[in-house]
């Protein structure tokens, strides 16, 4: 076998029940190289790393480390391999420290005991090198979703890999936070580390990558070198067809009626938020992580309730306590936790679309259950839910379509004001864009949006005007003429100002 | 594949195998045990697991339990005794008073467990026992008997051939099923024991649901102490004790995951099938008690582990 | 004793007080789940409650380590009289033996244990062979060695006094009517419940089954109700039910002539059994002296001949 | 600030707050309490829940639960007198053997558990009736007694004023706080508790653990049967029975989250002594049977009830 070669994927396939999540797949990584991975949600990408570790055990194929042969792989054998991998979906424990989820499955003993207060400096070390303010003690389900996501990028690069994998890493990140992340990703591949990275943003993989391997349905397509090749046809591989912009263009729909006035909203850790939506606008809302933007749209959909200040919709003052209460009023949340707020795993895709109609659809209770039925086929079609049947479980959709599945719920409820939370998180360009469409769409029809996005070309692609919120007040507002990067990284990270005021 | 697909159908109907199994054993080993009127008795001995079993399944649907049923029962059976026999209630009279102490009793259980917070086991576990206590204050631990005549028509009279209690039986399972696939909050149900998280942000008051399934859980339970109470035509404080793990055991056998989201009534009914077939069996057979306890927990094991094995091995 | 210094000091007034009205008792029995107990424990405490004593009656659901509890609780209160019905008498031994050191007065019921001053015995084994006899006379009027009667036990051996009454059902069956019977059934039946599904099990499988002997007034009940429920009311002359505790429901079936042909009581009624048993607790209390440690219970058949007489006693 | 702090402190240590006010409750409503010899009698009689509950500590860490507890007390009286009795074993080797038999029990549910996957609740219901059943068979359902007298000081003795199971259960609760405070597999409970999978994925072998948990449990509960049998000094095939509700009980007051992954030892110690403080004390006040069923059942409510509620508030 070829030596260059630390780890090679050969004829992998999986079925599952009615799916076959991968065909025939081959993958050959170099040392020392980054490997990008990339395809539509649902093209096999993390089932194919999982079968690295044994997560998920491959129908037929085989795994080759370093020239040495596995045919069943399990979590030890891969780590002892000296192969990381950092999971789509997250996995530490909150009940345990950062630091000992650093050390999760391989902690620091003397004999039979665990050295806690050693864990905690080499913790120290990681984080730094990292470049996050985490103390070590902090229990992980206290710590934001981004931080959860820098504490499994720590644990991954702490095990000394000579493989990294790392499955859309960056989805939870700020920008900031992403480039330190870049940063390590250098380092460790000038020390001939190998890493093989999964994302649907583009622009990271040309920054990053070596070669990109492409799939499509479940099959390999096409091997590039990054310098090589040009976006458009990397899109064209990947989704089957050329797609021209990556902000389709909307008419002007925005109308002189205020659907939402947040007066002086201020709870959940938010302080005194203004502001005013019209009918048939997006607006969008820029921060760094933690700066209160999920906070301020669980207020508004009823989810926590504010303390003090007026919620204003439609010219009447509501007061929602519970996420029935703001649906019925016409406000919709799509979450950024797409797992835990988002979809109901265990439900089949018809049932999680009709969910918040449920009600609406029955008579004497009783489900109508060819309306029901029509509208899951509805968004099926209209948002290109990638699935056998509609009674498929979500759980067994991937990551993008699981999103779909999500937004079609919502656009099911017939809402008047929207509230995206990075809607297109983990989403694939070919999704991304027809998400967009779907929010061109919405306005036009007379609905509003309230967009909440780490992604700043998509907040600056997307919006028509954007609020930036840092520490739970509102810095600042750009009108479109004004949109750039540098004013809204200002704003966001203008916290000495909010201090400064709050005197 | 066709044959795969019968082989899946078989799989998510295992537990119908083992019945089957079970069954044909008995009936090679005593043939008295095929008699209609043997069936019969069965089917009027399961009545009571089989209609309680369809609030537990509601119960376990959403991750919970109620370890409060058995004393439901027993209550049940006390007060509308009471009532009949010491406050000169009419029979419709008590049967409605103590069947809005069931879905009271349940209504309690859904408020600790919601609105409190307090973990279902514990919760339903202080209500057994409050209510076990409080059964034997109120009867001063003697059994409560002389009623109406016509009360034993519930748990003894026949329509046609068909024991009436078999006959309620029946419909609570249709109504049950009913509940579950074809009413809104049937579906609720199963999102709740899915993802309370993300069901309350899906608009669901998963507050409600979760009185709304503890109220039923009290009520299927009194009504199954109902039909305990004419079947035995007297009410002792005693008579419910212990029912609970029988009625969980019928549930977990048809399949509901006691980590909650899934399961069908179809298959609970199954499970109810199988201790009922298998205590009469095992009395026909003349097994010791101390026997039938060990055989009990085998066949439990064997029948729910293989049902396990099966779905361990088609999820990895 | 221990306690007499205390009394000593006291004024008169209250010592006679002390002596004459107000004591403090404890009592642990083995379980209420069989309504014999019950029945007799809530007389013992309408009688305790007229006379003004402090009372607490605790049931220990047949563990002896609870049992043990109870009574260094009691102890710990120091109650002037401790009654035990043991979940098993060994158990609690040494426990009596500390109860006793520390001036309490210690009474058991239904067994005979070293470290008290009464036992209050029954010979379960006898009362199982009484039992036994009266069904087995049944059986010999009945039925012959070419009809032989089909006999159900409803037993509860998870507790040895009852695992003794079966005993004692089985020999005097044996003895009287060798050879005119056969055992088809021996299931247990604690509470009517199971025993009314049990016995229709056991009719299924022999519906022929027409006599039962029961360890309790549980089996009784149940049996009872299957019986009627099988020939609809009409209890043939060949039937019967045979049992222990005449509690009222059962004299009330024999009286109505259904199905229970005799049940074997002790004192005649739960109300005269907590009468003798209050009894002794103040002849105790009081200092008295018995000749013999073990005082033996009667045993009492009632049948249809004289169960209106101790019935009229429950109303 | 500072006050918060305090505040927070008290949060977390709820129960104990429920544990001074029953203690002061009961010591003014009877002086009798507060002697000596009854605070040493109460942490004899709890030294069995004591012990028993730090395996259930651990089972309950992983979201498990282990039903099986009373009927291992059962079967580990019955065994050992058995050995000591019967078949003449020293009183040494007795103890070994049947503490063996505890952990292969436990053992067994880890297998049932773990390898073939069924839940918990139903894997150690199904054992718990296998092996009562099982102590009936072999005792024959009457008490085995009869023991060297040497067997008493295990259960009966003292060293100095204290007595020897208060030792035994102290020496339990510090080994049971060593493993999950110290050792490596410990923590790894808190980490199979909190999140199977990503356990399994950063390469714990969940499936040993919960082995190691439930042959622990095993061997808990076998120990506080060892220590009951030295108080009774004869053994019951009724011994344990219903004893794994007392202890899971006592876990729960004590805050362990039957969801896993959070936990302590030294809050389940104030759930062990609000259980004995509480069954003493009513005593001690004369409550009867009925009653003390009721309020036990409303502590039990309240003393949890109050912790979700401090837990909820502090979440939203
Ligand atoms: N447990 C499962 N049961 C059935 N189908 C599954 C299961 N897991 C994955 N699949 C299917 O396998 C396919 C590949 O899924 P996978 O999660 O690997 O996609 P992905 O490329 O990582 O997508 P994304 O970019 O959205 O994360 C999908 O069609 C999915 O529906
Ligand atoms: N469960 C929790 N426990 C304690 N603190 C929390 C918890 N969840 C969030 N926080 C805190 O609340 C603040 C807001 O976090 P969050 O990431 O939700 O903000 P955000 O503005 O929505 O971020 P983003 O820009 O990623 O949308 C953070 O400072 C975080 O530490
Ligand atoms: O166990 C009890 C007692 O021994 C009593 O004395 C008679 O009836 C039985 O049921
Ligand atoms: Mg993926
Ligand atoms: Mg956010």
């Amino acid at each position: 076998m070829n030596d260059e070669y630390i780890l090679q994927l050969q004829h992998i396939r999986k079925e599952y029940p009615g799916v076959v999540a991968l065909k025939d797949v081959s993958l050959e990584v170099k040392k020392g190289e980054i490997l990008a991975l990339i395809g539509e949600n649902g093209a096999g990408k993390s089932t194919l790393i999982k079968t690295c570790s044994g997560a998920v055990i491959p129908t037929s194929g085989k795994i080759i480390i370093n020239g040495k042969e596995f045919t069943s792989m399990t979590p030890q054998l891969a780590a002892e391999n000296g192969i990381a991998i950092i999971y789509q979906e997250f996995n530490n424990v909150k009940g345990l420290s950062a630091a000992e989820n650093l050390f999760l499955g391989n902690p620091i003993r003397k004999g039979i005991l665990v050295d806690k207060k050693a864990m905690e400096e080499e913790a120290e070390k990681a984080f730094a090198q990292l470049n996050i303010k985490i103390n070590p003690k902090t229990l992980v389900g206290n710590l934001t979703v981004g931080y959860q996501q820098m504490v499994e990028i720590a644990k991954a690069i702490m095990q000394d890999a000579k493989v990294l994998i790392m499955d859309e890493p960056s989805a939870p990140l700020t920008n900031a936070e992403v480039e330190s992340m870049f940063k390590v990703c250098e380092l460790l591949k000038s020390k001939g580390v190998s890493i093989i990275y999964i994302s649907h943003r583009l622009d990271e993989i040309y920054r990053l990558s070596d070669r990109i391997v492409v799939l499509r349905d479940g099959e390999y397509v096409k091997t590039l070198i990054t310098k090589d090749s040009v976006v458009d046809e990397l899109i064209h591989l990947m989704v089957g067809r050329d797609l021209k912009e990556s902000y389709p263009p909307r008419k002007p729909c925005i109308k002189e009626e205020i659907v939402l006035d947040l007066q002086n909203v201020t709870g959940n850790g938010d302080k005194e938020i203004n502001l005013q939506i019209k009918k048939g606008e997006v607006l969008g809302l820029g921060g760094l992580v933690g700066a209160g933007r999920t906070e301020l749209a669980q207020m508004i959909f009823g989810a926590v309730r504010k303390t003090s200040g007026k919620i204003v919709f439609k010219g009447k003052e509501i007061d929602p306590k519970t996420p029935r209460e703001a649906i019925d009023f016409g406000i919709a949340l799509v979450p950024e936790d797409r797992k835990r707020h988002g979809a109901l795993l265990g439900v089949s895709i018809k049932n999680n679309i009709n969910m918040p109609i449920y009600k609406k659809i029955s008579r004497f209770s009783v489900i109508d259950s060819k309306q029901e039925l029509e509208t899951a086929q509805k968004y099926k079609e209209e948002l290109l839910i990638k699935t056998p049947s509609l009674n498929q479980l979500v759980k067994n959709l991937s990551g993008g379509n699981q999103q779909k599945v999500i937004l079609g719920k919502w656009l099911a409820a017939n809402s008047e004001l929207i509230i995206f939370d990075e809607p297109t998180r983990g989403i694939d360009v070919g999704a991304k864009f027809e998400i967009y469409k779907l929010i061109n769409n919405l306005v036009e029809q007379g609905k509003t949006i309230l967009l909440i996005s780490s992604e700043m070309e998509e907040l600056m692609g997307m919006s028509d005007r954007i609020l930036v919120l840092a520490e739970g007040r509102i810095t600042g507002e750009l009108r479109k003429e004004e949109f750039k990067q540098d004013s809204i990284m200002r704003m966001a990270s203008a916290v000495e100002e909010v201090k400064k005021n709050e005197k | 594949m066709k044959n795969n697909v019968v082989l899946n159908q078989l799989k998510s109907k295992a537990i119908w195998v083992v019945f089957v199994i079970l069954f044909i054993g008995f009936a090679i080993a005593n043939p008295r045990f095929l008699s209609s009127s043997n069936l019969f008795t069965i089917a009027r001995q399961v009545s009571m697991y089989g209609i309680a079993s369809i609030g537990m399944t509601f119960v376990i649907l959403i991750a919970g339990i109620d370890l409060s049923a058995g004393s439901v029962i027993t209550i049940v059976n006390i007060v509308c005794a009471y009532l009949m026999v010491n406050s000169g209630f009419s029979m419709p009279a008590a049967i409605i008073c103590s069947l809005i102490m069931a879905v009271g009793i349940g209504i309690l259980n859904g408020f600790m467990v919601s609105t409190i917070g307090i973990p279902a086991i514990i919760a339903t576990f202080a209500t057994q026992i409050v209510f076990e206590g409080a059964a034997y204050l109120l009867s001063g631990g003697t059994p409560i008997y002389g009623f109406d005549t016509r009360f034993k028509i519930i748990g003894q009279g026949y329509v046609g051939p068909i024991p009436v209690p078999v006959i309620i039986m029946i419909c609570c399972f249709a109504v049950g099923a009913f509940i579950l696939n074809k009413t809104y909050f049937g579906r609720y149900f199963y999102a709740v024991g899915g993802n309370e998280e993300a069901s309350k942000l899906s608009g669901i008051r998963v507050g409600y649901i979760k009185y709304l399934i503890y109220a039923l859980s009290g009520l299927f339970a009194g009504l199954a102490g109902i039909v305990m109470l004419s079947r035995t035509n007297s009410a002792q404080p005693t008579a419910g004790k212990g029912y609970e793990f029988d009625v969980i055991t019928c549930v977990v056998l048809g399949g509901v995951s006691v980590s909650g989201g899934y399961g069908k009534i179809s298959n609970v009914i199954a499970g109810v099938m199988i201790i009922g077939v298998l205590t009469n069996g095992m009395v026909l057979l003349n097994v010791s008690t101390y026997m039938q306890m060990v055989v009990k927990g085998l066949v439990l094991v064997l029948a729910v582990g293989f049902d396990c094995f099966q779905q361990k091995r088609a999820t990895t | 004793t221990t306690k007499e210094p205390t009394t000593d000091n006291k004024t008169t007034e209250e010592t006679e007080k002390e002596t004459g009205d107000t004591f403090k008792v404890g009592i642990t029995i083995q379980s209420l789940e069989n309504s014999y107990w019950a029945g007799v424990f809530g007389e013992v405490e309408t009688l305790l409650k007229e006379k003004g004593w402090d009372y607490t009656i605790l049931a220990c659901n047949d563990s002896s380590a609870t049992q043990i509890q109870q009574i260094e609780n009691f102890v710990t209160n120091e109650v002037d009289l401790i009654m035990v019905h043991p979940s098993d008498p060994n158990a609690i031994e040494d426990y009596l033996k500390a109860a006793m050191d520390a001036g309490i007065k210690v009474m058991c019921w239904d067994d005979k244990m070293t470290n008290t001053d009464l036992n209050w015995v029954l010979d379960n084994t006898e009362l199982g062979y009484t039992i036994g006899k009266e069904a087995a006379n049944f059986i010999n009027d009945h039925y012959s060695a070419d009809k032989k009667a089909e006999v159900a036990i409803m037993n509860y051996p998870q507790t040895p006094i009852l695992l003794e009454r079966e005993t004692g059902i089985l020999s005097a069956l044996e003895e009287i009517a060798k050879d005119k019977y056969e055992i088809v059934a021996q299931q247990p039946a604690i509470d009517a419940q199971a025993a009314l599904s049990n016995m229709e099990t056991i009719l299924q499988a022999n519906p022929d089954c027409k006599i039962v002997c029961s360890i309790g007034a549980g089996g009784d009940i149940g049996a009872n109700e299957a019986f009627m429920t099988a020939t609809g009311g009409k209890i043939p002359d060949d039937m019967g039910i045979f049992s222990a505790d005449a509690t009222q429901q059962q004299l009330e079936a024999i009286v109505n002539g259904e199905a229970s042909r005799a049940s074997v009581g002790f004192e005649g009624s739960n109300k005269k059994t907590a009468e003798a048993v209050v009894d002794l607790y103040e002849k105790l209390l009081n200092g008295e002296t018995f000749d013999e440690q073990n005082l033996v219970r009667p045993l009492l058949v009632i049948d249809a001949e004289n169960a209106e007489e101790y019935l009229a006693d429950y109303k």
